[in-house]
Parts: C-alpha cells; structure tokens; sequence
C-alpha cells in the first residue's frame, strides 16, 4: 500500500490495519524517518511519486515472501520531531521483513521523486543528496 | 508535450511547467536539454551541470539516451532527497 | 530499556515514549513479533530474563550509535494475532538502527531465557530451538 | 545452594525449584548434572541428552565447564525460544 500526502501518521494504527485478522504473520518491521535538527519543506513529483512507490514495494515482494506491506511518505513544511517517512513490511518470519523494509528504504531514497529544501539560520536551500544512499542501493543489485 | 521541473531545477530555470513543440530532429534526453539551453539562461543556468540532473521520461526514471519520442511529459530536477 | 511480562503494547506509543521531545533521532527501526497458527503459553525465567535483555541491550548500544531502544517480551498464554515481543532501535540515521533491532532481535532469540509451549490439536507441546537462529547469530560475530 | 529447572527439563525432573547442598569435590556444572542423575530416575531422564541442556550459573548463561564454586543459583532448560 502506498500514501503520499500532508498527514500525519501512527506506527501503531498503521501495524494494526496491516496485520488485523490475520494469523500467517509472525514478523512486523517498521522504519520510520523523522525530522532532525530544522524545519524543512519536503517538494515531490505527483503521480510519478505514487507510481514510482509502487514500482518498489511491488519489487520487494517480488524479492521477498511478504503478506503485507505500506509505504507512506509525507508532503509540506515539517518541523523538527515531525514524522517524515514510514515503512513497513510484515512477513513470517523476521529475516525477510527486516530485509524488505531496509531495501524499501534504500530504494526509496534513491528512486521517490521527493526534494527537501531546509531551513538553516533563515535561509533555506535544497539538501544535497548522499553518497552514502547510492552506496546503500548497491547491496541490492 | 510537457515539460515540468522540480526543486532547484525548477527555481533556476524559474519555470514549474510548461508545454512545448520539440522540433522533429530531437529524439532523446540529451536532445531536449541542447534544445532547452538554446532557449534561454535561465534553461542554461538549470542545466549546467549535467552531472546533477535527472530526468523522467512519462514519470518513468530515464537518462540522456533515453528516447522522446511519442512522451507526453518530460521531467527534470536534482537527486532525489526524500525519506 | 526493558519490559517484561503479560501486558500487551502499542508500538506507535512505545516509539512517542521514546523520541518526545527529542530532534536528535533520525531513524526508528521497530521489530513486533505476532503469535501465528496455535496458541501458546510462553515460561521464562524471571530475574534472568531482565538481566539477559540488558546485557543484549548494552551490548547493542557498544557496537552501533544508538539514541535509544526499547526490548519489551511479554510473558503467560498469547492467542494467534497476538502481539508476543517488541524491539526499537533509534539512532541519527537508518542503517545502524536497522542493524541494530536486527541484531537485538537475533541475540534475543538465542540467548533471552524464553521458551514457548504450543497447543496443537489439544495437545501442548515444547517448541523447538531452530538452527536459523543459531545461523543467525553469527554474522553478529 | 538453588537449582532451578525450566520448560521441559522442569517438567522431565518433575520439579521446578530445590535447595541442595553440593558435595565439596563438585567444582563445576557437569559435576552438578552427574552428582543430579545419580539421585534419581526423574534427573537422569531430564539429562539423558546433554547436547539439549543448556544453564546458567547465578543467571548468566553457562556450560558444562562453568564453576560452581560460591555460585547462589544454577539453573537447567532447553535451548531458548522465545521471540
């Protein structure tokens, strides 16, 4: 499942509607991303962001056995200790929910079409992307 | 065809979105951004470093060799910083 | 921290707990583990298992830069959806919190003293150790 | 000195909980199993595989070579399956 848009979001409520009724999960992995330090104002391309997440989440189950998962990010101005991102994957068993939620992530990073533009001291400006994140995709090639 | 623009891409080239006629000789990304940068400074200033542009071919993630023909929609903006 | 006993949790509540107020955590890795298939009535060793966990946790907090972290077990009879053990790991950025619930999760499996009695077609019966978490444990070596 | 016993060495031993005295020449944890099966069939049953008996000594993981000496509490279960 995919959610793009301003709201806010609870960890818990989201695990409960994925897993609600169902006895064939027995692992439930969540990353959630929040923001650090300033305020920011997170840019995105409509329809091909939702697209783009959908082309994820159908590759990690694609890689992975999983019965259920959600991508949700958020849009707008988000202020420091603000919920920005969360994932989640539920499988069996841990091994493959641990997995696909870090390559969610990993994938997400590097491929959702959504730009951050920070606020620092009164001035804002676009945050650079890391290196580090294109690193992180490679284990998955 | 439409062409849109993201983040710094966008205040740059001071252009969210537009619809243009590519001419007939242009057949891919790289063709779109010579075509661009002919047009104007503010396309020029966008466009100076290719090493920090990336594109969408029909909100699909292409590359300069990515062909044109037949798109709807074309996008261009700087790596991507979400999550 | 380290909870253990009967009551069930809420994993987004778990997570406010722990980053209120904080603009420090970038990350939060949650892992929830939900009974499948057949009940069950899970013993441990009371005063160990506390004791164990904070070992497990502190070894955690040495190897990966953590904000904060949370292993919560619950112990008595759990229904198939029911949730059985929580782990949260928050730190500035994702993959040591990734790598750091994984790794708690599997020192946990392995070392925490908990053993689980399944009831299969009226009949209860000790589960057995699974040599994947054995394997698992390793990499952590 | 006490010995605990949990899951189904508990219940093989058919007791969860005693305070024994050890004999003096006992020094380490497999001495406490050997000195346990030769008090009654209900130990040696519990003990019959050693390879699926694992223990702590004053409730820190041990083996079969872990000393005794002055420990409070020894504890015997199978492998751990919690989680």
């Amino acid at each position: 499942m995919i959610r793009v848009g301003p709201q806010d979001f609870d960890i818990g409520a989201e695990v409960r509607a994925l897993t609600a009724g169902r006895t064939d999960i027995g692992a439930v992995v969540t990353f959630s991303g929040i923001v650090r330090d300033v305020p920011l104002e997170l840019e995105h391309y409509p329809g091909m962001t939702e697209k783009e997440l959908a082309r994820i989440e159908a590759e990690a189950h694609r890689r992975w056995p999983l019965q259920a998962s959600l991508i949700l990010h958020r849009t707008g101005r988000l202020l420091p200790g603000d919920n920005i991102v969360l994932v989640i994957a539920a499988s069996a068993h841990r091994q493959a929910a641990f997995e696909a939620a870090s390559f969610l992530m990993d994938y997400l990073k590097t491929r959702a079409p959504f730009w951050k533009k920070e606020e620092r001291n009164g001035e804002a400006h676009w945050v650079d992307a890391r290196e580090s994140d294109d690193e992180a995709m490679k284990k998955w090639e | 065809m439409k062409l849109l623009y993201f983040a710094w891409v966008k205040e740059k080239a001071g252009i969210a979105e537009e619809d243009v006629t590519l001419p007939a000789a242009i057949s891919d990304v790289a063709g779109v951004i010579g075509w661009l940068k002919s047009r104007g400074e503010n396309y020029a200033l966008a466009f100076a470093d290719l090493a920090l542009i990336r594109c969408a071919v029909d909100q699909e993630h292409g590359d300069l060799a990515t062909p044109v023909a037949g798109a709807s929609e074309i996008a261009f903006f700087p790596p991507v910083t979400g999550g």
